[in-house]
């Protein structure tokens, strides 16, 4: 089933669809499969599964700890690849690679596909890949039916968003507001506005990061766009009590455990 | 050679280095620069400005200095320094920062963030800030903060708030990653000063173009004192952006030896040095917005660094050279630990200059090999920056007892 | 006005001031430096050479910068500065280093000694030594090692033997004392290169005459820039180098208020300063070689004196500006320490400039002066060196916590 | 009786006659006195008494030192004066104030000469006062009777001893060798020729100092000039061990105590 098709048919149960985030190797192997089966209970629709990069200098500070402590753990991309192929091979919802593209580039485009491909992943997210110099990879992506989620962002001149609408593939992920993970946004008129810029653009699913962290953003996520992006608020709240906090975050979002 | 006359759609690429790798939210921002540069590039009154301002405020154009007692007891070529340690806060990161000061005055932006590592570009930019009444943050790895005290001390005095960063190495590399993350919070109001010729395009040709000034004023010095080009070019490369300054002179001519200098630290192998094209630790990647040679693992992820200069202690280098050094334009070496000590201590004592330790790895190449040219064959160092600043690691470096004992001395005063 | 068109009979006078005493046992060194001096300031090529030296070896012409942001904060006069700082080695006092070290070579000595008092003097001789190998010992109070370590740092690596001298106060005016006790012994092989004009004839006059190309090139800077003369020159006085120094480039214009700016230290009262003209507590008197307004007591002997500021921190004045002042050609003034403090910090946070503690005393004076004058006035005030030497001074001044942190942890790291 | 007549009289009875010194108040004037005592007992012909000065750069390291102690102990140039008039009345020597010229200076020429005479001082001695300088002081000498010890050095010309020779009177202070007070002078044929030329611009008795400390020098001065001055070497005893030390030390110089 393609990721357009699985979009379609989970929204029908609800909306808006969750995507959630981990950090691989951090805290360890061991808790992100824990953080993972909870996420899997409340349902999540994606999963964003980081690799753990030594520069991540578009993450906020929670992540940033969290890339390095995993890289001085010793956590290897090979470990990564291993990860996501036992995370895909046991859970339902969809797994996406998340890092940044040194990752990629250091193994070679191929490679990366190929192995992206083999653990199960449906796509990518590279912040730091511009589209410009993204051409061979998409290209490569697409031959696999892999698909690069897209970034959107509220400083983005209506002229480059429908550049990015035109590469755009699977869904696009669209950024709240300026800055790095892990602050809170406010779910503004001035968000819907953009939203609706991008949605201008293209005709994909869109979903929305950076901040998001309690009911009203789901509600208004879902009210002008498909997909609720999670990161650091579940980082937070497993850093704070593990299951316990994971859980009552989540309740706390409305959403109840299957 | 037009270094900067780029392939169609390769704009910011030299070779296959370069480029820009940024998060999508600073594209605008980045088209903007690139925008006002190449107004500024193509406006006389700018570079007027920009010139004015150096010699007015930094006291250019610095000269070139003979030293006829270094030259007579190598017994080789004749060695010539260019003066970059003359300019006002003791390096040639003014030249870079008065650049980018105009250019952030231009986009009508009132606050600046820069990363140092040293302290140099730091110092630098918050003199700039408080001369063009910018709000200024410094970002500063933990580690440099603590070992770098000084130039903290100046830059709050100057009036910039420095943050010292806790991630990662607590480096310079992460100061970068501190800075990229400011910008793409705050790019209405501000510009990020990057202190040295990598990073994101149009910084390596920014950069690159404000640095030129050492070499076209050292192009013309060296002929007038020693009536025609040198032979041999010597620069340390830390970003890689004296070194592309003073290069950028002697590119036109042919077999002018163009010699960059990096960080050795303890010698070859990875970790104990940052050395990126002389030993053969490196690799190419994608980091901190641009593509050129990495000190990384095959997994990506940057290597541990090490140098006695903390202005030369960094895991990239400036996809102008990397792509110069491929086609064999300029040639690098690397200077240890050790050998920068034992070059310093004689270049000040046989001709009371006191290069900074980033600078002296210039010169322990020149010293290397001047005694086996002849004499009257021409070297010309580039001295980026001075040492006496770095007082702190100065001393460290050459173990000085009185120093130390100074120091607890000092101490004690304060109280425990 | 040539100040130096001695009356017969009382060559080394200015009015009642200068002079030569000496021990007999100097009286045919002395002779023999005059005759030498005479000789070099009659060679059209000594000048020369001695102008060409400091263009490339210091980087002069040092520029003049305007300083808008604080003008126009003071709402008063234009202020411009003359910057000094750029000087290799931090100050101007490298010009006058340098004009002994050509006489030195000319005598046909091989050895070099001096005082220093904040160690820029001696920095600036270890420095010239180094360039033109001679041999080099600096004499310099046992309370100022201790203090200005850094500097005594890198005289030492600059080949240079420091004594820390035990006698009276242990400071600058000892430091003089025990020069001319080496002096007595050693004038056969050695110069005494001395710091400021103070001293006997013939010394204030060849310390006046190669400082005098800061006036020189000031006068045209000035006029280049503001389109005429100022209508007031500020600098600091100590001995009184640097202020002879740019007065000379406006003595023979009328209407110039020349404002030479003293070491006020904690206020008016004996011991409590180094004021020796704008406060009244100096008389005539005869030491150190000359006679010019000293600190003493009645009974001749001499006073401590206080400053923030190691190198106004002095007992006696140029003579010549003791005559200058007398006939009110130079108006004297003082600054506190605490004036100081707060015009340190201004200047840092408005223009990215760093003074000396010393040249700070001429920025308070201005700071203080500028408002009541009208817009389209000049002020010129001469920056005599640059502060970031002088770290440990100026954060004790400013009571730098973060510093005193710094340096605790420092000496943890050396070992108790 | 003029200084000439008495030092005829005295080279009588030996030859060198003896020029001795202290430091006034340092130790202490109680010292000085005891010291002087002493010297009397040796039949000493002159003594320098040294008014303290802050800046003596002319001196060595132990009289800095006890410049230094004695002005830092409240030494006064009035106590100076009033210890020089107890001595003259006291002893059969004759008395030379000793010291720099601001201490002159600064009481003014006149006063200067005035309170030496009244004190019983028969000359004096600064050694930073070229001759150039001491018209004045010198005129006012004559009238009242003192006399200003012209010092003599090796370094001088033909031409400069000669000026120095019109001028002196009384006595001439040859000075043995380059440098300060205190350290050791090798009583060479080097100053042998020095004091020979001297001797060419000047009939007035020779006096040498700068390292005079045994009677080997006593007795090479002796066969050279007129009067052995001795300084350092007879503080240095004091201070080593007092009236024993400064007692065994003319001793050693072949003088017996009268
Ligand atoms: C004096 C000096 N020289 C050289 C460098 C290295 O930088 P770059 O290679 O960009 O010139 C630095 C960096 O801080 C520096 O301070
Ligand atoms: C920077 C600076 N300015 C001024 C002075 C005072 O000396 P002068 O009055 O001779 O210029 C000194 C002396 O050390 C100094 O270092």
């Amino acid at each position: 089933m393609d990721v357009e098709a699985y979009i379609r048919a989970r929204k029908k149960v609800r909306a808006p669809l969750l995507m959630t985030h981990v950090v691989c190797g951090y805290p360890s192997f061991e808790d992100n499969m824990k953080e993972l089966e909870i996420m899997a209970q409340y349902g999540v629709d994606f999963v964003e599964l980081q690799f753990p990069f030594s520069e991540p200098s578009a993450d906020g500070p929670l992540f940033v700890k969290a890339n390095q402590e995993s890289i001085d753990h010793g956590t290897r991309v090979a470990q990564c690849f291993e990860f996501m192929a036992r995370v895909t091979e046991r859970f339902d919802f969809k797994v996406l690679m998340m890092g940044y593209y040194n990752t990629a580039f250091k193994m070679g485009h191929e490679a990366f596909i190929k192995r992206l491909k083999a653990a199960g992943a449906c796509g990518y997210i590279l912040p730091d890949l511009p589209i410009e110099e993204a051409k061979e990879l998409h290209a490569l992506s697409e031959e696999a039916g892999l698909f690069p989620v897209i970034l959107m962002t509220p400083t983005n001149t209506d002229e480059r968003l429908e550049k990015l609408g035109a590469v755009a593939k699977g869904m696009v992920y669209a950024v709240a507001r300026k800055g790095v993970t892990g602050s809170k946004t406010e779910m503004s008129n001035e968000v819907a506005t953009f939203l609706e810029r991008c949605r201008k653009h293209t005709d994909l699913p869109l979903g929305v990061g950076f901040g998001v962290s309690n009911r009203e953003d789901l509600d208004f996520i879902a009210a002008n766009a498909d997909i609720a992006i999670i990161g650091t608020a579940a980082l937070k709240a497993w850093e704070s009590d593990r299951e316990k906090a994971l859980d009552a975050f989540f309740t706390g979002l409305g959403l109840t455990k299957s | 050679m037009d270094l900067f006359d780029f392939e169609e759609g390769r704009e910011g690429y030299y070779g296959q280095y370069g480029g820009t790798f940024l998060p999508e939210i600073l594209t605008t921002t980045i088209e903007e620069i690139k925008h006002c540069f190449r107004e500024c590039k193509n406006d006389p009154g700018f570079w007027a400005e920009y010139e004015q301002l150096l010699q007015e405020y930094s006291g250019r154009p610095t000269p070139v200095t003979h030293l006829p007692n270094l030259s007579r007891k190598l017994g080789g070529a004749q060695i010539y320094v260019k003066r970059e340690d003359l300019n006002h806060t003791g390096s040639h990161k003014i030249n870079n920062v008065i650049g980018q000061g105009l250019l952030t005055r231009r986009l009508g932006k009132t606050r600046v963030i820069a990363e140092t590592g040293a302290g140099q570009h730091g110092f630098a930019t918050a003199t700039m800030a408080a001369k063009f009444g910018f709000e200024c943050k410094i970002y500063m790895g933990e580690v440099d903060v603590k070992r770098q005290r000084p130039n903290v001390f100046w830059m709050e005095n100057l009036g910039a708030e420095v943050v010292a960063v806790q991630d990662g190495q607590k480096t310079l590399k992460d100061a970068i990653n501190e800075c990229l993350r400011d910008w793409v919070t705050n790019m209405a109001n501000t510009h990020y000063v990057l202190g040295t010729a990598c990073g994101p395009h149009p910084f390596p040709e920014m950069v690159s173009y404000f640095q030129s000034i050492i070499g076209r004023e050292a192009k013309r010095q060296i002929h007038e004192l020693a009536g025609r080009a040198p032979d041999r070019v010597y620069a340390c490369v830390g970003g890689g952006s004296n070194s592309i300054g003073i290069f950028q002179g002697f590119m036109d001519e042919d077999n002018i030896d163009l010699v960059g200098c990096e960080a050795g630290g303890m010698g070859p192998g990875l970790g104990r040095h940052a050395s990126r094209l002389a030993y053969h630790d490196a690799s190419v990647g994608v980091a901190q917005g641009y593509k050129t040679y990495f000190l990384q693992n095959d997994d990506g992820n940057m290597l541990e660094t090490q140098s006695i200069a903390a202005g030369l202690d960094y895991i990239g280098i400036n996809p102008i050279l990397a792509h110069l050094w491929e086609h064999k334009k300029v040639r690098f070496e690397a200077a240890t630990n050790d050998e920068v000590r034992e070059a310093l201590k004689l270049v000040m004592a046989t001709e009371g200059l006191i290069p900074a330790l980033e600078s002296t790895h210039a010169f322990v190449t020149a010293i290397a090999e001047a005694p086996s040219m002849s004499k009257d064959e021409i070297i010309l160092v580039n001295m980026s920056g001075r040492g006496d600043k770095d007082i702190f690691t100065v001393a460290d470096a050459l173990e000085d007892d009185h120093w130390k004992a100074f120091i607890k001395n000092k101490a004690g005063e304060y109280g425990r």
